[in-house]
């Protein structure tokens, strides 16, 4: 799975992209968050409130608690602000 | 027309306008955005999701055009790197009648607002800080549904 | 800032934008309406009521600067002749954020329609012919009362 | 009282501007445009249906029975359509 962070979250994790193969155990976009922070520390102060995160599965916005499902691309980032 | 544009080369509104009015269209609409220098803010760097933030765009241009009958449907967005006086955004709509065109244009700005994927960094001197998103934005958006 | 002009000249829109973009604002939000050939429309003849006209003008923009805090307001209205493609009245508007820029605009092109002295005349080849006023016009006029 | 007509009334009556002394029974703008209507055959034809005509007293516009009082200037021509 290929995982694409943008803005701050790029920031605090200090990469743009990556990827990863989470266990079967992380369904939806929340437990992938939780899953991640565990990979760094830049992880970790960049996911550790995912109440002020936002995701995109395979370039469509989805809720946190969208399954994964086949995903191919998973963006996080924080709410937009363009315009 | 439709034309979707996300670019770091500043925006030539002449031009767009122009492709707009060749529509033969008897009203056209545009909104522009301009980076303010206000609180001390010397540069904005807008960042986006490239693949993204182009789809999204071309929906919404597709989603008014069948909403509105619209002739002509322009969006561009510099990404990058701008200064206070530089335009950020061109939303421009051409249409038969004026109220199709402005109220599109409303619309698409609006919506262009919380659909599309782009961040906003300030810059004040030597310090940055990204924009944070404003509930006011999910408002407006939520009236054309 | 109000601008208000009513000239046999054609619209320059360029310039018209940049000195609403230079009033440090925001966002900018224009009108433009273009002369339309369909029907076989082949020119078109704007007569006004001189000194009447400016003054409801100048009027609306001081309205709208206001009722919406704008920075900038602009409202340029071509008399004389003109034919399809060429620009019949520019309105555009500088403010903080989009909803007033926005909504002003729409304010003023909607009143410019039943406030302001003008008359439009339809020539087709060697036929000319008085546009009508539209009902709908009074009604969009009074959505702002 | 200067008098002004634009579009098809100035076209009808064949003049853009007249100057006139209606006399005191003329009180409104409409007893004017009755009035008037008796000058000439052009007056006349452009004059008949003061339903489609609208009217300004000093620049302002107004309705057909607004007073005319010390008016200076009164302007008639059918409904606005600019823009």
């Amino acid at each position: 799975m290929d995982l694409l962070y943008f803005a701050w979250v790029r920031e605090r994790i200090g990469i743009g992209h990556e990827h990863v193969d989470p266990p079967e155990a992380v369904r939806n976009v929340a437990d992938l968050i939780c899953w991640l922070a565990g990979r760094s520390s830049g992880h970790a102060e960049a996911l550790r409130e995912p109440g002020k995160l936002r995701a995109a599965i395979d370039q469509k916005f989805v809720p946190l608690d969208a399954l994964l499902g086949n995903a191919k691309e998973v963006a996080i980032f924080p709410p937009v602000t363009g315009g | 027309m439709i034309r979707v544009s996300v670019d770091t080369a500043p925006i030539a509104l002449s031009q767009e306008v122009a492709a707009l009015e060749e529509r033969g269209a008897g009203a056209v609409a545009t909104f522009t955005g301009v980076v303010r220098g206000e609180g001390g803010v010397t540069a904005l760097e807008l960042e986006h999701y490239p693949g993204m933030t182009e789809a999204v765009l071309c929906d919404l241009a597709e989603a008014a055009t069948e909403r509105w009958g619209l002739l002509g449907v322009t969006i561009v967005h510099r990404v990058g790197r701008m200064t206070p006086g530089e335009r950020i955004v061109f939303v421009g709509t051409a249409a038969g009648h004026r109220r199709e065109a402005l109220d599109a244009c409303a619309y698409l700005i609006d919506r262009l607002k919380t659909d599309a994927p782009f961040w906003k960094r300030e810059q004040r001197g030597d310090a940055a800080a990204w924009v944070e998103a404003r509930e006011s934005d999910s408002a407006a958006a939520g009236r054309w549904d």
